[in-house]
This record gives C-alpha cells, structure tokens and sequence, in this order.
C-alpha cells in the first residue's frame, strides 16, 4: 500500500475544474479551493462569487496595485471582469442560501459517507472560527470537497461518520482527493475514477468506510501542473 | 454564456399550464407589459397557458396586462395585497362568480415572503397579521413580550419582470419606483425573465450600480420604449 | 346635539400636520390621509415614504407631464425632491416593520379604545383588500388616525370594541377627528382638544366609548381651509 | 434636517460603557478606522467606553482598529463568525486568557440576524448550522420535509459604518466590496454613525443609485482620504 503517487493540489484543483461548467455560478472556499478557479478549460468562463459581496471577479492584480476595498473572502484582492457586480453581505448570502449557486467546492477535515462535513474545528480547543462554510454547504446545488485522501498522519479523512465537529449534515456530493473522484450516493462512497498506480484494495485500506462502485471505475488523468 | 433572448414570444414560450408565476410591478408601475402580451398572444392561439397561479401586488386595472389575463381566463389563483384599481371589473367579476381564487397577503408580508423564498429562509416571523383574520390558522409566537405571526417563504416557478438595463449576463438597473417588486421577484423564481429597455454591453453597468445581479436572472429581452398601462388605459386599450 | 360645525378634512389632516417634526420620517395612507402633506408647518420638512418604494417624494407633477413609473402607494404621479432614494419593496417594507417611520398616518372605518384599528374591510362581501396597512400600524413608531368622528349615518366610529374585521391590534396611539384630538392611553380614549362649539357631553354622546380628561382639555383649533 | 457632524470625536462621543456596537467591515475592507479611532481615543483619555459588545464579521488584525480596541480591553464580548486574521493575537490572547466572550455565528447567518433586526422580523428560520454545534440549544423546525434552525434578529445599540458618498439626509453609498455589512448594519441600530469619504448636496447623489437611504441613518461624518487597515498593518502602525 503506498500513497507515493498522488496528485498535487493543483492537479486536484486541476480535476475538480472540468467538473465546472460554462456560466457556471462558483463559490471557491478559501485557501486551497481558490485554486480551482487557475484550471478553467478552455471555452468555459464560470462565474465566481465571493461572500463579501462580488459577483464576477478574477485574478489577483500585480504586487503594489492592490486596492484593498477590492477582496475575497480570503482577504486577498482581486480584480473585477465586465459584468461584474457589489452587493451587501445579507443579499450575497441570499444568493448561497437561496440556493442560486452552483457549485460550491470546499476543504475538508473529514468527510463522511452520508455527506456530512468537518471542516471548520478540530475541536482541539483554541479560536474557533467558522466563516461563511455551514451556510454555503447548505446553498449550492453542488457541494464538492477537494482534499488528500489521507491526513498527514496517515489516517483516512473519508469515513464513515465524521468525528470532528460538523459544518453540515448530509451536504457533500463529491470528493476530489489526491488518489480518487468519490460521489456520495445513498449513504455511500463510490468510487468513480481513481489514480491507475493505485489498486482498488489499497484505497479502500486508506478509506474509512467501504467503498461502493457502479459501473466501471475511470482513471483519473491529470496533467503535470 | 449570454443569457439574451431575440422576442417576448420566445421569452415566455415554457410557461406550461399551472405554473406559478410572479410578475412585477406595482399597478402599471414596473408592469412587464410586453412580456405579458406574448403570454397573452400564445393563449389566444393555442391555449397556453392557463391555471395559472400569479403572484402580483394587484390584479390589473382595465383591459390590458394582467387584468387583460384575468378576463381571458388564464389565471386560476392571485397572491396579491390590493385586488383593487381604477378599473379593478375583471378581478372582481372573476372573484365575485367563483372563477379565481384568491389569497391576500398584507403587502410588506407578500414582499418578505418573496424575499425569503429566494433568500432561502422558508419561515420568518412578523407582526403584521398579528389578531387579525388574515392571520388565521397560522402559527404564532411571542418574543421579548411581542406576539408575532410565522409566514412561509412564497417561490414561483416563473417571473417576468420589467428592468431599465441589463447586459448578456443578466445584470440589471431599474427605473424610479418601477423598481418595486422586481429585484425580490428575480430572486425566488425557478427561471426568470426580464424584459430591459436597452441591452447593453457587459462591463457598462457600473458594478456599483447594479441593482439586481444576474445570478439571479435567467433570460433578458430587449422591448425598446415599452408600454405603460396608466398610458394604455387612457386610450382605452383593450387585449382582451 | 349638533355634529353641524366639524373639520373639514383639510382641517382634520391640517391638525394632523401640527405634530409632524421637522425631519420626520412619514407614511400617509391613501386617500385622505395623503392630504397631511399639504399642511406642514412653515420652517418644517418631513420625509415622506411610500410603500412601492420611495423616500423623499414631494408634490404631484403638472398635469400632462407624469411619469407613470414614478408613483406613490395610491398610484398617484409624483416628484421628488433632492436627497431622494428608490428601493426595492422588501426594502421598503424593512424601514416599515423595522420601526424606522416615525409616524404613519392612516385612515379608519372604526378604532377601539385599546388602540385597535379597523379599516381594511368592512367585513361586507365584496373583494377583500388591505395593502400595506396591516404593516404600517406594527412598524411607525407612532400610528395616527385622522377621521370623521361619527360615519355618514351618524354612528360612532370609535369604540369601545371594533366590530369590523381589524387591521392590527391595539396599534393606535392618537386619533384626529372632525371634532376632537384623541389619545389613546391604557385602554381609554384621552381627550385632548375639541372644537369649542361642542361640550363635552355632546361628544361623548358621539362617541362609542368613554371619553376620559387627563388635565385641561384644549380648544381644537384650525385655521379656515 | 442635517445629519452630518463635524469631527468622528464628536460621532462617537454618546457611546457609553457597557453599548452593543455593530462595527462595519469584513477585515480591513469597509471597517471605520477613523471612528474606532475616536472610540479609542476616547478611552485612553477617559477610560470610556468600556465593556462593549461588539459585532464585526472578525476580530481585528493587527494593532490598529478593533484588534487595538480588544487588546486595550473596551470590548467585553465579540459576535463574529471569523476570529481569525494575518495577525489575530489581540483577540487570541484576550480570549485564551477567559477575557473576553465569544459568540461565534455563521456568516451568512450573522448577516440575516442583522437584516432582521433592521427589518423587524424577531425570527427566521435557517438550515445554516442544523445539525452543528453552533446550533445546540436553538428551536428547530421541520418545513418541506428539511430540517431548520431558528435564529433570532440582531440589534444593537449603535452602527459604526463605512461609506464613500453621503449627504446631510443620510444618505450613501460605498465604494467596491468595502460595502459588505455596512448596509445591514445601517439598518439594525438604535443609533447609524457614518464616515464618508465626502459628504455631498442633498440631490447630488441619483436617487437610482443610493445604496443606503437616509432613513437609517443618523449621523453623516466625513473623513476625507480615510485609512486602510492592510495598509497601517504593512506600515506596523500601532494603535494601543
């Protein structure tokens, strides 16, 4: 059993971008998932939408020429695209809550095989801080994670009941990890594309719940990024 | 992606019979004439749509727009605040002989309803009601010694409203108290669709100035200087 | 017992217009109660409201030059005066229910002694309509009525018990009629002023509740209109 | 009516010890530097106002702003939904060391609470946070077959807020993402102190774009060039 061979996370963040469609409306989590936005196809312009209340924005401008009225939800700045849009904080998570996004594609502690989530405590004591992710898991029509499958210590983040305190209740769809693209389907994972150097046992050994299939398992093919 | 549509006709060409349907405006004001008229113009040749459910501040006035829709029959149910106008006989005929249902909701309630159902809050509470008969059969309760209404979030499966601007994304701007319903309208519908006064580029509505973003919007058609129904029921205009 | 000398309602509304402060926020009813906004005091400026949204409207445009897109609750032309917003009516019905009007001043077919209000239906048949008024008497901060003091058939139109259906409960706190200023207080009607051509006797003889004094009783007084 | 005041000193003056105060702001974006700067100004020289509960999305970064506020120890109790930042340990500190209470709300629930106190709705219902922690001990709620949490209205009893353009009637509007919680915030407390950028002529400002009306606001202060926070940050300002 090895996880030698897994993807980066750009390459995660590569995967879970073809799964977004043209137009699509976008809620990237902040830190690792804002990566996704870097991997659109070609063809395909989503529009992202960040909590303190833009609409369609883009990249990060050059060093020096920052405005720092103009940010995401990370605090990082960012420019705007034409057809871009402000809005205050109550309308903006109208627009989560409401159910008008998409896609919402956010980091995990752990993820359970009924879809729950933990991502926002570890429970260990300290400052606890949630932030805008218990309302957009219950928001978008999609909720996607994208993770290592693995903790660093090893231990699976896929399980069959979270530990960890819960951000939601039965919202994760799908799991883009570093070995495998996983749905959550009727209180199961199944497996739908996993990376060709890994044997089904041995990701099932680095799971922690069982690992269903329908159909045919896909290898998951990324680029070098 | 560009969410424009070339014609009203084409613009309201899924409502199916029975759908719910929102549509703008505050008396003429904000009225999606045009939009209405394909809606009307597609009945009288096929049909199509009927049974309809529609969530509007009034019932018409006159001949023409909604009340025009009433007369001809497509509407099974109004949810509005004032089934009243200057010429309110289409409703009130309809009402009067069993052939519309209705159900009044005080005004700020129908607009926090509709703000909640695209909002995503599917109960709130409210004072307004409280003791009255419009309050009848639903829940209430107290907070800090105040008794208080629970109301349910109302959704549509369509809206059609009347916008000023608007670009390929769906971004709008409003004009003067046209505004009205509009913006809580786009929010809570399965598809909506606005008629604008003028397409314009994307990137020329200032991100500032949007009032309703195009997340929220669904289809956008041009109807260059679109009607006013006050003006329409000067001139005695009737589409029935 | 003569109910010849009464306001005008003119009159009435002008008495109304007396306790509006300069820089009030206001909401007046269709119909008669739009007349208050005619009568305010010199070197006063109130804000006027309403409910399709608008803050800041002043006087009707000439005729031949409205704009039907820019209308009052009654459907009415208007202007606006400089410092004016639009908003959308959830919006609208925010600074409404919120507690931000300081007085909205309506019209009634009945008011109890508890302050209830009767004037959306009466209860006849007919095609039910109530608008905004049921919001507007939980959301000002302080709810007027203006009215005739008795109905065209001469009955006392404020009571010790509404017997039409009601707008809100034991929401009024001051009554102007044809003949008298009226507070509501504890449950009881508190006279104020009356036109000093009717006793007191007389209008307690018009009037569907006792009338209790509190202090001096004033002489209504209103200029002719 | 004019509602502009002259100097933040003088804004700020009425907030006594012991005041719930909703500070605008999502980090640095939008917050009122110099009106907490007066806050704090204020009670280095008169020890006033102390005890405070503050309503910020965060808590502070840095030793400027409410960051400096919490380590000078005005602020009794923070509701946020992210005490977190570049440089938290303001917060961190006070709250490790039991000086200071949390309570930590959901973002997009905050911002609801917040509307709602501003328009009147003492309480919604949610499916943010069922099933979480964050919602032990609230009322739930069953509607359409999905479970829901009760949360109640937020007030407060003074709004410190951001703004670009105002006028002597209040009203404003804001520039980019720095508009975040000023507009619901404007709308939730007894009291709206607002700086801005510029203060304008009543008329100046199209009433299509005001952002903000006057209505909920109470005092207009401008604070022309205003700072920003990242900026006072990278320069290591410090404020306690």
């Amino acid at each position: 059993m090895s996880t030698d061979i897994k993807l980066s996370n750009a390459q995660i963040a590569w995967r879970a971008a073809q799964d977004i469609q043209d137009g699509a409306y976008v809620n990237l989590g902040i830190g690792f998932p804002e990566m996704v936005a870097k991997f659109q196809p070609e063809g395909r312009q989503a529009i992202f939408h960040t909590e303190n209340g833009v609409l369609n924005f883009g990249e990060a401008p050059a060093a020096g020429t920052e405005d720092w009225d103009l940010i995401n939800a990370g605090k990082k700045a960012i420019t705007l695209r034409p057809g871009a849009a402000f809005f205050h904080h109550a309308d903006s998570f109208a627009m989560v809550r409401g159910g008008h996004l998409d896609v919402a594609i956010l980091g995990a502690y752990q993820v359970a095989q009924n879809g729950d989530l933990a991502n926002w405590s570890t429970g260990a004591g300290g400052v606890p801080a949630v932030g805008g992710a218990m309302d957009l898991v219950h928001g978008a029509k999609r909720v996607a994670v994208i993770t290592e499958h693995v903790t660093k210590k090893g231990e699976p983040k896929l399980l069959s009941a979270c530990t960890l305190p819960l951000t939601g209740v039965g919202c994760v769809t799908r799991v883009y990890t570093s070995l495998a693209v996983i749905d959550i389907e009727g209180g199961h994972f199944v497996l739908r594309e996993k990376l060709p150097s890994i044997t089904f046992d041995d990701l099932q050994a680095l799971t922690g719940a069982p690992l269903h299939t329908d159909g045919d398992v896909a290898d998951l093919i990324v680029p070098e990024l | 992606m560009d969410k424009t549509i070339s014609t009203p006709a084409e613009a309201v060409a899924a409502i199916p019979d029975g759908a719910s349907v929102m549509i703008g405006g505050f008396g003429g004001s904000g009225a999606p004439l045009e939009l209405i008229k394909a809606l009307i113009d597609r009945f009288k040749a096929t049909g199509s749509p009927k049974n309809l459910t529609v969530i509007n501040n009034n019932t018409g006035n006159g001949k023409v727009g909604l009340a025009a829709m009433i007369e001809l029959g497509m509407v099974a149910k109004m949810i509005c605040s004032f089934p009243r106008s200057a010429d309110p006989r289409a409703f009130t005929e309809a009402y009067l002989a069993g052939k519309i249902e209705l159900e009044l909701v005080p005004q700020g309630t129908l607009a926090e309803r509709i703000r909640a159902g695209g909002a995503g809050i599917p109960a709130f509470f409210t004072p307004t009601s409280y003791g009255t008969d419009l309050a009848n059969g639903k829940p209430t309760a107290e907070f800090d010694g105040r008794m208080y209404v629970q109301e349910r979030w109302l959704k549509a499966d369509f809206a059609l409203v009347k916008a000023e601007l608007g670009d390929a994304l769906g971004n709008l701007t409003y004009r003067k108290a046209a505004r009205n319903f509009g913006p809580v309208m786009c929010t809570a519908a399965a598809r909506t669709i606005v008629q604008v006064s003028k397409i314009v580029e994307c990137g020329s509505i200032d991100p500032e100035v949007v009032v309703t973003p195009g997340i929220f919007v669904n289809g956008v058609v041009e109807v260059a200087n679109p009607a006013q129904e006050e003006a329409l029921n000067r001139a005695e205009e009737s589409w029935v």
